[in-house]
C-alpha cells in the first residue's frame, strides 16, 4: 500500500512540479519539457491507481491465462497509460513543431513575446 | 504731475508741458516714442483710461496734431499727449499708429478720425468702415480745406429770405432803439479812459 | 334629432343684439377705465368716445398693405375668437334672449375656444415677417403656459364642486344669495382663477407680450387700417367675453344687463388697478410667479373641493 | 441504416488514404476529403431523419465484440445524430470554403481536417470516458494543426497558447478519469452513478472530469486562449472551431452532467450563466469582428451550459431548448465566420463592404437575428420555452441575468449590424462565389431549421404565417422597381385587412384599421421613391405583418412573436434613415429590453403552460398578477416611450426616412398602446406593496405628457420636435387608459386615432419640406407658406387639431378628457396634464412659424411644393380630420358602446350628432356652424374694407426706420422660447438620458476594464485556468457546506 | 450773406457703391440649382404710391376727416432736440390725450410724423422710410426753425435746411425750440387743416413722387432702399 501511495505522491509531485515549471518558465522549450514532466506524473498516477500490491504486470505471455485474474494488476490503467503516453508524445511533438515555427517566424522563444492577441 | 514728467523726461523726448489746470496737462511727444510712453503710463503710472483721441488740423504748418487724452482716475489727473503727423492732402495718405491693442476703444476714435480727417490707422479694426456719415463722397469734413459753408450752400437748398444779423444787436434795435449800440458804447468808454 | 336643437332664426338677431350691447359696452368701459387711470394720474384723459373715433379713423385709412394670406386672415381669426367666445357662453342668466349659442358646448368649449383667436393672431403675426411679432408671440405663449394653469385647476375644482361642466347650471347653483357665489363657497378656486385672469388680460405686470418700449407692440406690429380695426373691436369685446366666463363661474353670473355691467366693470377694473401699481414682469419672472403663487392655490383648490 | 461506426471509419480511412496519395495530387486529395466528409454527413443525416421519423431506433455500438465496460461503446441516438450532422456538415462546408488553402497546404492538412471531424463525431457518440479523453486530445492536436492554416502569423502564438492550456486541461481530465475509474471500476459513462456533491474522492474525481469538460467549453473568464484563436485563425476553421467543436464539447459536457446527477447541475448553471453574461459584456468593448464572434461563441456555449444545468426543470424539453440554441449558434456563427472571409478589413465597420452585395446583407441580418433569438428562428422557440420553464420554477434571478445578457448580446450584434449598414467601407467586398454559396447555404439552412423548430414547437409555426411569408416575398422581389412593389404592398395590406377584420371587437378593429389600412395609406407616400429602393419593403412589410398579427393574436406566444416581428421590422426601417445608426441601436436595445420584459411577464403569467391565451391574463393567481402586470407594462411602456424609457424615440423617429417617420410614429407607437389596452382590459387594477399600479401609470402618462411637450418646445429640429410631441401625446393616451374608466378609455382611443392622423400628416409634411429644403433645422427655413401651400394647410390643420382648439377633432379629445377626469378620484396628476396643454401650443406654433411663416431665405426662395405623393396622403388626412371633427360619432359611437360593455356603464348619450355626458354637451356640428358663419361674415367684412390692400414683399416691414439686413438675421426662430427656457429649462436636464448613458458607460467601462484581464500571455491564461478551477472548487465546497 | 466760396467746389463725381447685402448675388438651392437673387427686386415691393381719391360723398369724407382729426396717432420718432419737448405733452400739465392724440410705436399705426428738430442726412433717410411706411392719409409736422430753414445749422455740411423739399409738410411750428404749448397749438391747427380737407400730404407726395425722389436722392447719396418703402 505504501508503495502505491508513494508512487501516487510522486506522480502528483511530478504533476505539480511540471505545472510549476510550465507556468514559471518563459522559455517555450522549457515549458514543453515541464509539460512532459507533468505528463509523466499523470502517467505515474495512472499506473499507481491500477497497481495492486504483489501482482505482476498484465502480460499474458508469462502468466497463464487462467491465473491472470488473480495474478496480474488491473490492465485497464496500463492500457490507458500506453495511450496517454502516445497522445502525450503527439502533443509534445506538436508543441515542439509550434516552437520551431514560432522561432522561425519571430526569432524568439519567449512566450511573453507572443501577446499581440489580447483583450 | 511735474514729477512724473521729470521722470519721463529722462528717457523720452518730451516737449514743453502746458499745465492747463491742476489736473490737466498737455505735452508733446515724438511719434516713435508715443507707444512706449502710453504703455508705460498705462501699466506703471496708472493712467488706465483713454478719455478720447482727437485731432487738430494745422493746415498752415502742414501738420495734423493727434491728442491722446489719458486719465489717471486714482490721482484725478488727465494728461494730453500731443503727436504731430505730417499732413498729406490726399485723404487717407496721412497715417497714424494704431493703439487699439492698448485700449480697444481707441479703434472707434481712429475710425472717426479716418472719416472726419482722413487720417488712416492701418491695422485698426474696421477703420475703413463708415462711422457717422453715410455715403460721404467728399473731403473729410473736419479738415480745414473743406469749406462747410460752401458745401452746405452747394448741396442744400436754402429757403429764400433768410438774412443774417447779430441777435443781440437786432433785439436791442427792435426793443430799445435808444440805447447806445454796444460797439459805440465800448468806444465811448475807451474815450473816457483816455 | 337636429344638431341645432333649440335653433330658431330668431336667435340670430338676438345674438347680434348681445354682440351689439357687449361691443358698445366694451368700447365705453375700456375708455372709461383709461379715463379713470388718467384721472388718478391727474390728467383729463381721453374722450369717452375715443375708441369709436379711433375705430372709424382706422377704417377710413386709405392705403393698406398685406403680407399674405395668414396675415390677412389673422384679424378674422382674432375677432371670430372673440365673437365665438361670447356666443358660446350664455350672457345673461335666466334670460331667453341672451343664451346665444351656448347649446353648442359647455365650459370646455369656452376654455379652449379662447385659444382660437390667439392661434390665428400668432399665425398672422408670424407671416408678417417681423421679428418683433415673433418675439411677442414667443413671450405670450410662454407666459400663457403658466398663467392658464391656475384657471384650469380652478375650473376643475368648481366643476367637481358643482358636478357639471354646464355654465348655466353652474350659474344656477350660485343664485339665491351672494354667499352662494363660488367666490364664497370655494374661495381657493376663485383665487386661483383670478391669478389666471390677471395674468391673461395683457395688463401690467403681465404685459411683456406687447411691451411697448422694447418690441414696439409685439404681435400686431405690422397691423393697421381695417385689420387693426377688427383687432380693436376684439380688444374691447374679448376681455368682456372672457370676464363673462369668470363672472359666470365665480361671481354668480348676471341676471340682467345692469348686473352684468357692474360685475364686468368691477372685474375689469381689478386688473386695471393691479396694472397701474405694478411694474412689468419679465416672462420668466411671471412664470415663476404663477408657479410660486398660482399653482399652490390651484392645487389646494382641487385637493380641498 | 448504415452503421454509425462508418462515420469514424470513413474519416480515419480517408485520412489514411490521403497519406497514400502522391504529394502533388492535391486536387484528388481534396475530392477524397470532400467525399469522405460528404459520406459522413450523409450517414449522420440519414440517421437523423430516420430517428426523427421513427424509421430507425437508437443503437448502441460495441467495439471489439465485447459489451461495456470491457470495451468502448458508442451510442447513436436522436441528439447524437443531429449534432453529428451539424458537425460533419459544418466540416464539409468549411472544407469547400477553405478549398484554396487546403489545396495550398496539401493532403496532410486535409487529413488533419478529416481527423478533426471524425474526432468530433466520436466525441459525440462515445460512451467511454477514456475514449472521450482520447477524442479530446485528437481534437486538440487536429485543431492545433488547422490553426496553422491561417495566413495570420499571430495564429502561431494563439495555437501554442491553445496547446499549453490543453495540456493543463488534459492533465485535469486524465486524473479525473482515472480516479473515476478507480471509484467505479468502469470507464463507461453510463456506469457512473449519480453522485452527490460531497467531499469524497469519487466526487472529486467527477468534479475534475466535469470541470475539464467545462473548460473545453471556454468558460468565462478562463477563455482567453480561445478568443485568440477565433481572432487569428482562418475563418473556415473558426467556423468549425466555434460551431462543430463547440457543439461537440457541449454535448460531451451534457453527457457527463447527465450521469453525474442533479447535484452537479448548479455547477453547469453557474458557470454557464457567468460565461454568458461575462462574454457578452466583454463583447461590448470589441471592435475586431472575429474576436467579437469569439466572445459571442463563448457566450452562446455558456448559455447552452446553463441550459444543461436546467436539465431537471426542463426535463424532456431539454433537447429542444438546448438544441435550438446550439443549432442556432452553430449555423449562425459558422455563417458569420464564413462571411467574415468575404470582408477584408477586420474592424466591425469594415463590414459595410457587404453592402456591395445585398444578398450578403440579408444573410448577415439572418444570422444576427438567429443569434439574438428573434422569430422565426429556432433560438426564439428555445428562448420562449426556457424562460417559461425558468419562471415556472421560480428561477427569477437566473432569468433576469439571462435576459439582461441576451440584451447585451443583441446590443453588441445590432451595433455591428448598424455599422455595416451605415458606415462607409474602405475596401470592397471579396468576390468569391464559393464563399458566397457556402454562406447562402447556411442561410437557407437557417430557414429550414426554423421550420423544423416551429413544427416541433407545439405552437404556431411562425415561418408558415402568411404575413411573414408575404414580407419575405419582397426579398426576391427587390429587383423590381419600387413603385411596383409599393402597389403590391398596398394591395397586400388591404387584402389582409379584408381577410382579417371579421369578428374583431371594435377596439381591435380600430387598431387594425390604424395599423393596416393606415399603413396602406401611408404607403401612398412611398410612391414618391424612385428606383428600386432595396431593403425597404421587406422590413416595412415585416413590421406591418407584426402589427397585423398582434391585433389578431390570441395566445401569448402569437402575441410575443408578432411583437418581435414588428420590432425587428421597424428596426430595419429606422436604420435606413440618414444618421440613424446610434438611434436605431438604442431603439432596438430598448425595444428588445421591453420585449424581454414581455417575455418574462408572459412566462410568469403562464406558470409553465406553453399555450397561454392572452385572455387568461385575467385569471392568473393574485400573488403573481401584480408582477406580471409590472413586467408587461414595462414592455408596453417602452414601446409607447413613456418618460424615462423614451430616449430611443426622438432620434429614431427624427432620423428615419420621410415616409418611415409617420409609420413608426403614427402607427408603431400604437402597438404599445394596444398592448396596454389588452393588459388593462384583462388585468385591471393591480396592487403592489399597497400601490395601485394603474395610479403609477396615470402619473407616468401625465409626466410624459408634460415633459415630452416641454422638451418638444426646445427642439430646433422639426422632426425631433414631432418626435417629442409623440411622447407627449402617447403620455395622454397612457394617462387616459390608466384612468380605468369608460371615458378615459374613450379618450385613449380618440388619442390613438387622432395621433395617428395628425402625427402622420405632420411627419409627412415636415418630411416633404425636408425633401425640398434638405434640412430639418427649422431656423434654416421660414416663409415657405407661399411656396408650399398644401403642406402649410396640412400643418395648419394638424396643429389646430393637435392643440385641441375647436372646431377640429383635438377638441373632442379634450372634452372627453375633462369628462373623464370628472369621474376619477385622482386629482394631482391632472396638474401635469393641465400644464402640458398650453405647452403643446409652444411647440406647435414654433413648428408652423419657423417653417412656414417669417422670412424666407435666399436659397429657399425657389423651392417647390412637396412631391405629389407626399402631399396626397396629407390631403386625405386633412379631409378625414375635418370629417371626424364634425362627425365623431362615425367611429366613436361603436367603440363607446363596446367600452360600455366592459365597464358596464354608458356615460355618453349620442343623440343625433350631439354628444351628452353627465356633465356637459358637445355639439360638433353646431360648433362648426357658428364658427364658420362668424368667420365668413367677418372675412367678407374685411375683404369689403381691405380688398385693395397692396401685396408687399418680405422686407417691407417696419424695422425701427431701418430696413432688414438679411433674411437670416430677420427670421426670429432659433431658440424661439428662450424666455421659457430661462424659466423652465431645468426640465430639460437630461436625467433619463444621463441615467441610460451612465448604465451604458458603466457596462462599457466594465467591459473595457475587464478585458484587460486577457493579457495575451499563454502562461497567464493557464494560471487563470487553474485559478478558475480552484475557485469553482472552493465555491462548490462552500455551497456543499452550506447545503449540509 | 456771405457769397459762395468759389474756391471750394464739392465733389460731384464720386458715387457711393451699392451696399453689399443689396447687390444681386447667386445662391445655390438645396437641389444644387443656381438662382439669382436681386434683393431690391425680390425682397421689396416696387410699386409706386397711389393717389387715393376722397370718399365719393362729401359728407362721408367730412365725417372721416373729423375722425382723422380727432384721432391723431403720432409716430414715436424723435429726430432732434424737439423730441424732448414732446414728452411733456403726455403729462398732466398738457395732456394731449384729451385731444385724441396718442403715440404709437410703429409707423403702420401712426398718422402723424413729427419731425422734431434738425434732420441730418442720415436721419432724413430714416424719416423718409418711416413716413412712407405710414398708411395714408398721413401728416407731417415740422418742429422748430431747423426744419424750416436750417436754423442754427445753416452752414452745416450734413443737415438739410428745408424739410418740405423732401417730405410734404402739413404744418410747421416755429421756434428754437417751440414750447409744448406751441406744439399743442400746432396740433390744433393741424386738426383744423385736416377737418377742412386740406391734409392731403400723402396725395401730394404721390403726385409729385418723382420730384421728391430727385430731391431726396440729391442729398442722400447712399440710397440703399427701394424708391418707395411700403
Amino acid at each position: 500500500m505504501i508503495l502505491i501511495q508513494i508512487a501516487m505522491l510522486l506522480g502528483f509531485a511530478l504533476i505539480l512540479l511540471g505545472l510549476y515549471g510550465a507556468l514559471t518558465n518563459r522559455d517555450i522549450i522549457r515549458m514543453i519539457v515541464s509539460f512532459t514532466i507533468a505528463d509523466t506524473g499523470v502517467n505515474v498516477v495512472l499506473v499507481s491507481v491500477g497497481y495492486l500490491t504483489g501482482r505482476e504486470a498484465p502480460i499474458l505471455d508469462t502468466i497463464p491465462v487462467a491465473d491472470a485474474a488473480a495474478r496480474i494488476t488491473d490492465p485497464v490503467p496500463q492500457a490507458l497509460v500506453l495511450t496517454a503516453i502516445v497522445i502525450g508524445l503527439g502533443v509534445t511533438a506538436l508543441m515542439l513543431a509550434y516552437a520551431y515555427r514560432l522561432f522561425r517566424a519571430r526569432g524568439s522563444l519567449d512566450i511573453s513575446d507572443y501577446t499581440e492577441l489580447k483583450w | 504731475m511735474r514729477e512724473l514728467l521729470y521722470r519721463l523726461k529722462d528717457r523720452y523726448h518730451l516737449g514743453t508741458p502746458t499745465f492747463q489746470r491742476d489736473d490737466l496737462t498737455f505735452v508733446t511727444v515724438k511719434r516713435d516714442e508715443l507707444r512706449a510712453i502710453l504703455t508705460e503710463l498705462r501699466d506703471v503710472e496708472g493712467f488706465t483710461h483713454l478719455t478720447f483721441l482727437t485731432a487738430v488740423d494745422w493746415i498752415e504748418e502742414g501738420l495734423f496734431q493727434l491728442t491722446y487724452m489719458i486719465n489717471n482716475r486714482e490721482a484725478n489727473q488727465s494728461l494730453g499727449l500731443r503727436v504731430m503727423l505730417t499732413r498729406e492732402d490726399e485723404p487717407g495718405a496721412t497715417t497714424g499708429d494704431t493703439i487699439h491693442d492698448l485700449w480697444p476703444t481707441a479703434a472707434t476714435y481712429q475710425r472717426e478720425l479716418n472719416e472726419m480727417f482722413g487720417i488712416n490707422f492701418p491695422g485698426s479694426p474696421r477703420v475703413d468702415e463708415e462711422f457717422i456719415l453715410e455715403g460721404w463722397t467728399d473731403l473729410p469734413p473736419y479738415r480745414r480745406d473743406f469749406d462747410t459753408l460752401a458745401y452746405s450752400q452747394q448741396t442744400y437748398r436754402e429757403r429764400p429770405g433768410r438774412g443774417r444779423s447779430d441777435p443781440k444787436a437786432h433785439m436791442q434795435e427792435t426793443l430799445y432803439p435808444d440805447y447806445p449800440k454796444p460797439r459805440e458804447a465800448a468806444h465811448a468808454h475807451k474815450e473816457e479812459a483816455k | 334629432m337636429s344638431s341645432f336643437p333649440n335653433f330658431a332664426w330668431g336667435q340670430v338677431p338676438l345674438a347680434l343684439l348681445t354682440l351689439f350691447i357687449v361691443i358698445n359696452y366694451g368700447m365705453i368701459m375700456t375708455a372709461l377705465v383709461r379715463k379713470i387711470g388718467a384721472r388718478v394720474g391727474g390728467r383729463y384723459g381721453i374722450p369717452i368716445w375715443q375708441n369709436y373715433i379711433d375705430l372709424l379713423k382706422n377704417i377710413a385709412l386709405r392705403s393698406k398693405i398685406s403680407h399674405g394670406v395668414m396675415y390677412y386672415l389673422a384679424p378674422v381669426f382674432r375677432l371670430t375668437g372673440g365673437v365665438g367666445l361670447l356666443l358660446f357662453v350664455p350672457t345673461i342668466y335666466g334670460s331667453d334672449w341672451h343664451q346665444n349659442f351656448s347649446y353648442a358646448g359647455d365650459l370646455i368649449l369656452a376654455l379652449y375656444f379662447v385659444f382660437f383667436g390667439t392661434l390665428g393672431m400668432a399665425l398672422g403675426a408670424g407671416e408678417s415677417g417681423h421679428p418683433h411679432s415673433a418675439i411677442g408671440v414667443s413671450r405670450g405663449l410662454s407666459q400663457v403656459t403658466m398663467a392658464e394653469l391656475p384657471l384650469a385647476l380652478g375650473v376643475y375644482a368648481i366643476s367637481l364642486q358643482y358636478q357639471t361642466l354646464d355654465i348655466t347650471q353652474i350659474v344656477a347653483a350660485q343664485q339665491g344669495s351672494i354667499f352662494n357665489w363660488t367666490l364664497f363657497t370655494n374661495p381657493l378656486a376663485t383665487i386661483a382663477a383670478m391669478f389666471a385672469f390677471v395674468g391673461t388680460m395683457m395688463r401690467s405686470p403681465f404685459d411683456v407680450v406687447i411691451a411697448p418700449q422694447e418690441i414696439p407692440i409685439g404681435p400686431p406690429t405690422e397691423y393697421h387700417s381695417s385689420y387693426l380695426a377688427l383687432m380693436q373691436t376684439n380688444r374691447v369685446l374679448f376681455p368682456v367675453a372672457k370676464t363673462v366666463i369668470y363672472m359666470n363661474l365665480f361671481f354668480g353670473g348676471a341676471t340682467n344687463w345692469a348686473e352684468f355691467a357692474i360685475k364686468v366693470f368691477v372685474l375689469y377694473m381689478l386688473t386695471a388697478v393691479i396694472g397701474v401699481v405694478h411694474p412689468r414682469f419679465r416672462v420668466e419672472q411671471s412664470i415663476r410667479f404663477f408657479l410660486k403663487w398660482g399653482l399652490p392655490v390651484g392645487v389646494l383648490a382641487i385637493l380641498t373641493v | 441504416m448504415v452503421s454509425p461506426l462508418l462515420i469514424l471509419a470513413a474519416g480515419l480511412g480517408a485520412a489514411f488514404l490521403l497519406g497514400l496519395l502522391r504529394q502533388t495530387s492535391e486536387r484528388a486529395a481534396f475530392y477524397v476529403t470532400i467525399a469522405a466528409l460528404g459520406f459522413m454527413g450523409f450517414i449522420a443525416l440519414s440517421w437523423t431523419v430516420g430517428l426523427a421519423l421513427g424509421d430507425a431506433l437508437p443503437v448502441m455500438i460495441t467495439t471489439a465484440g465485447t459489451a461495456p465496460p470491457f470495451a468502448i461503446n458508442l451510442f447513436m441516438g436522436g441528439m447524437e445524430a443531429a449534432l453529428i450532422s451539424v458537425v460533419t456538415l459544418t466540416g464539409l462546408l468549411s472544407a469547400f470554403y477553405m478549398r484554396k488553402d487546403l489545396l495550398r497546404l496539401g493532403r496532410r492538412v486535409m487529413a488533419v481536417l478529416l481527423v478533426l471531424i471524425m474526432a468530433l463525431s466520436g466525441l459525440i457518440m462515445t460512451r467511454d470516458l477514456f475514449n472521450l479523453f482520447v477524442f479530446i486530445e485528437l481534437i486538440v492536436i487536429a485543431s492545433a494543426g488547422l490553426i496553422l492554416l491561417s495566413r495570420d502569423t499571430r495564429a502561431l502564438g494563439a495555437g501554442f497558447k491553445y496547446l499549453v492550456v490543453s495540456q493543463v486541461i488534459s492533465i485535469l481530465l486524465l486524473v479525473g478519469v482515472i480516479f473515476t475509474y478507480h471509484a467505479n471500476g468502469s470507464l463507461n459513462i453510463d456506469d457512473i452513478p449519480a453522485r452527490p456533491m460531497v467531499f469524497t474522492g469519487a466526487s472529486l474525481a467527477i468534479f475534475l472530469v466535469l470541470i475539464a469538460l467545462v473548460l473545453e467549453l471556454k468558460p468565462f473568464p478562463a477563455n482567453g486562449w480561445a478568443l485568440d484563436i477565433y481572432e487569428s485563425a482562418h475563418p473556415g476553421f473558426s467556423a468549425i472551431f466555434s460551431a462543430a467543436s463547440g457543439t461537440a464539447a457541449a454535448f460531451a459536457a451534457f453527457k457527463l452532467f447527465d450521469v453525474a446527477g442533479p447535484a452537479w447541475l448548479p455547477l453547469a448553471t453557474g458557470i454557464g450563466i457567468v460565461t454568458f453574461v461575462g462574454a457578452n459584456l466583454l463583447a461590448l468593448a470589441q471592435s475586431h469582428d472575429r474576436r467579437l464572434l469569439g466572445y459571442s461563441s463563448v457566450g452562446q456555449i455558456g448559455l447552452v451550459l446553463m441550459v444543461i444545468g436546467q436539465a431537471d426543470i426542463l426535463g424532456a424539453t431539454l433537447p429542444y431548448v438546448a438544441g435550438g440554441i446550439l443549432i442556432s449558434h452553430a449555423v449562425a456563427k459558422s455563417g458569420l465566420f464564413w462571411l467574415s472571409g468575404l470582408v477584408k478589413g477586420r474592424e466591425l465597420s469594415d463590414w459595410a463592404a457587404l453592402r456591395d452585395n445585398p444578398v450578403l446583407i440579408v444573410a448577415f441580418a439572418t444570422f444576427i437575428a438567429m443569434l439574438t433569438g428573434l422569430p422565426p428562428f429556432p433560438a426564439f422557440y428555445a428562448k420562449w420555452a426556457l424562460v417559461h420553464a425558468l419562471m415556472a420554477n421560480g428561477a427569477f434571478a437566473l432569468t433576469a441575468a439571462f435576459l439582461i445578457a441576451a440584451l447585451i448580446e443583441a446590443a453588441v450584434l445590432f451595433r455591428w449590424f448598424g455599422m455595416a449598414i451605415k458606415r462607409e467601407s474602405r475596401r470592397a467586398v471579396v468576390v468569391n462565389l464559393t464563399y458566397e454559396a457556402v454562406v447562402l447555404l447556411a442561410m437557407g439552412t437557417s430557414f429550414v431549421l426554423s421550420w423544423i423548430w416551429g413544427a416541433a414547437s407545439g405552437q404556431e409555426n411562425l415561418i408558415t404565417l402568411v404575413p411573414l411569408l408575404f414580407a419575405l416575398l419582397f426579398l426576391p422581389l427587390d429587383i423590381f422597381p419600387a413603385k411596383a412593389k409599393n402597389l403590391l404592398a398596398i394591395a397586400g395590406l388591404v387584402v389582409w385587412f379584408a381577410l382579417s377584420f371579421h369578428g374583431l371587437d371594435p377596439i381591435r378593429l380600430v387598431f387594425l384599421i390604424i395599423m393596416v389600412l393606415g399603413g396602406a395609406l401611408l404607403l401612398l407616400a412611398s410612391f414618391h421613391a424612385e428606383g428600386r429602393r432595396m431593403g425597404f419593403y421587406t422590413p416595412a412589410m415585416l413590421m406591418f405583418a407584426g402589427m397585423a398579427l398582434l391585433i389578431t393574436s390570441e395566445t401569448s406566444f402569437q402575441f410575443f412573436a408578432a411583437w418581435e416581428f414588428l420590432t425587428v421590422g421597424s428596426y430595419f426601417l429606422i436604420l435606413r434613415g440618414h444618421d440613424s445608426e446610434p438611434h436605431a441601436l438604442s431603439y432596438i436595445v430598448f425595444s428588445l429590453g421591453g420585449a424581454f420584459a414581455l417575455l418574462a411577464g408572459f412566462a410568469l403569467a403562464s406558470g409553465g403552460k406553453f399555450t397561454f391565451f392572452v385572455s387568461e391574463l385575467s385569471e392568473i393567481a393574485p400573488q403573481v398578477a401584480p408582477y406580471v402586470f409590472v413586467l408587461l407594462a414595462i414592455g408596453f411602456l417602452t414601446k409607447t416611450a413613456v418618460m424615462g424609457l423614451h430616449i430611443w424615440l426622438p432620434g429614431a423617429h427624427a432620423e428615419a426616412e420621410t415616409d418611415v417617420s409617420p409609420m413608426v410614429s403614427g402607427i408603431l407607437l400604437k402597438a404599445g398602446l394596444f398592448g396596454l389596452f389588452i393588459l388593462l382590459l384583462e388585468m385591471g387594477h393591480q396592487t403592489l406593496y399597497g400601490i395601485d399600479l394603474t395610479v403609477v401609470l396615470v402619473w407616468l402618462g401625465a409626466l410624459s405628457a408634460f415633459v415630452g411637450a416641454v422638451l418638444a418646445a426646445f427642439q430646433e429640429d422639426a422632426k425631433r420636435l414631432l418626435a417629442y410631441s409623440s411622447i407627449s401625446q402617447m403620455g395622454y393616451a397612457v394617462f387616459g387608459l390608466a384612468l380605468m374608466n369608460h371615458l378615459g378609455w374613450l379618450l385613449a382611443l380618440m388619442f390613438a386615432i387622432n395621433h395617428f392622423v395628425y402625427k402622420s400628416m405632420l411627419f409627412l409634411a415636415v418630411g416633404g419640406v425636408k425633401e425640398r429644403t434638405h434640412t430639418k433645422l427649422m431656423y434654416k427655413m421660414g416663409g415657405l407658406i407661399t411656396l408650399m401651400p398644401y403642406t402649410f394647410v396640412s400643418v395648419l390643420v394638424g396643429i389646430i387639431a393637435m392643440s385641441g382648439v375647436p372646431p377640429l377633432s383635438g377638441f373632442g379629445g379634450r372634452w372627453i378628457f375633462y369628462n373623464a377626469i370628472m369621474s376619477t378620484d385622482l386629482r394631482l396628476p391632472m396638474i401635469l396634464v393641465f400644464m402640458s396643454g398650453p405647452v403643446g401650443f409652444l411647440y406647435l406654433f414654433r413648428l408652423i412659424h419657423s417653417i412656414f411663416l417669417g422670412q424666407p431665405k435666399d436659397e429657399l426662395r425657389m423651392v417647390k411644393e412637396a412631391p405629389f405623393w407626399i402631399v396626397a396622403p396629407q390631403m386625405l388626412f386633412v379631409a378625414f380630420l375635418i370629417a371626424f371633427a364634425a362627425l365623431p360619432g362615425m367611429i366613436l359611437r361603436r367603440v363607446d358602446g363596446y367600452i360600455g360593455q366592459i365597464f358596464g356603464d354608458q356615460p355618453l348619450t349620442w343623440s343625433g350628432r350631439i354628444v351628452d355626458s353627465q356633465f356637459g354637451t358637445w355639439n360638433p356640428v353646431a360648433i362648426w356652424g357658428v364658427i364658420a358663419v362668424v368667420f365668413i361674415t367677418i372675412l367678407l367684412l374685411l375683404i369689403w374694407m381691405n380688398h385693395n390692400a397692396q401685396r408687399v414683399k418680405q422686407f417691407n416691414i417696419v424695422f425701427s426706420a431701418e430696413r432688414p439686413f438679411k433674411p437670416q438675421t430677420t427670421h426670429f426662430a432659433w431658440n424661439f422660447f428662450a424666455p421659457y427656457r430661462k424659466a423652465m429649462g431645468f426640465l430639460e436636464a437630461p436625467i433619463a438620458t444621463g441615467f441610460w448613458t451612465g448604465v451604458s458607460n458603466a457596462l462599457h467601462g466594465t467591459a473595457e476594464f475587464t478585458r484587460k484581464f486577457y493579457t495575451g500571455n499563454g502562461q497567464t491564461y493557464a494560471v487563470q485556468l487553474l485559478l478558475f478551477v480552484v475557485a469553482v472548487y472552493l465555491i462548490v465546497l462552500g455551497s456543499m457546506g452550506g447545503a449540509s | 450773406m456771405k457769397d459762395v466760396d468759389d474756391k471750394f467746389r464739392k465733389d460731384t463725381e464720386k458715387q457711393v457703391p451699392l451696399r453689399e447685402e443689396l447687390k444681386p448675388r447667386k445662391v445655390t438651392t438645396p437641389d444644387g440649382q443656381e438662382i439669382d437673387i436681386d434683393p431690391l427686386r425680390d425682397y421689396f415691393c416696387d410699386a409706386k404710391p397711389k393717389v387715393h381719391p376722397k370718399a365719393y360723398s362729401k359728407i362721408v369724407e367730412d365725417f372721416y376727416n373729423w375722425a382723422r382729426s380727432n384721432s391723431l396717432w403720432i409716430l414715436g420718432f424723435g429726430t432732434g432736440c424737439g423730441a424732448i419737448e414732446m414728452r411733456p405733452l403726455m403729462t398732466p400739465r398738457f395732456d394731449a390725450y384729451r385731444y385724441g392724440i396718442q403715440w404709437r410705436p410703429t409707423p403702420r399705426q401712426a398718422n402723424l410724423l413729427v419731425i422734431s428738430g434738425y434732420l441730418s442726412v442720415k436721419t432724413l433717410k430714416r424719416a423718409i422710410r418711416a413716413y412712407e411706411q405710414m398708411p395714408s392719409p398721413k401728416y407731417v409736422m415740422g418742429l422748430g426753425s431747423c426744419t424750416i430753414n436750417g436754423g442754427m445749422y445753416w452752414d452745416s455740411y450734413n443737415t438739410i435746411k428745408r424739410l418740405d423739399d423732401y417730405l410734404p409738410v402739413d404744418m410747421y411750428v416755429a421756434g428754437c425750440m417751440p414750447r409744448p404749448e406751441a406744439l399743442l397749438h400746432g396740433f390744433m391747427e393741424l386738426k383744423r387743416v385736416i377737418r377742412e380737407g386740406k391734409g392731403e400730404g400723402a396725395n401730394t407726395y404721390a403726385e409729385n413722387f418723382d420730384q421728391y425722389k430727385v430731391n431726396q436722392k440729391a442729398v442722400i447719396k447712399d440710397w440703399d432702399m427701394p424708391d418707395y418703402n411700403w
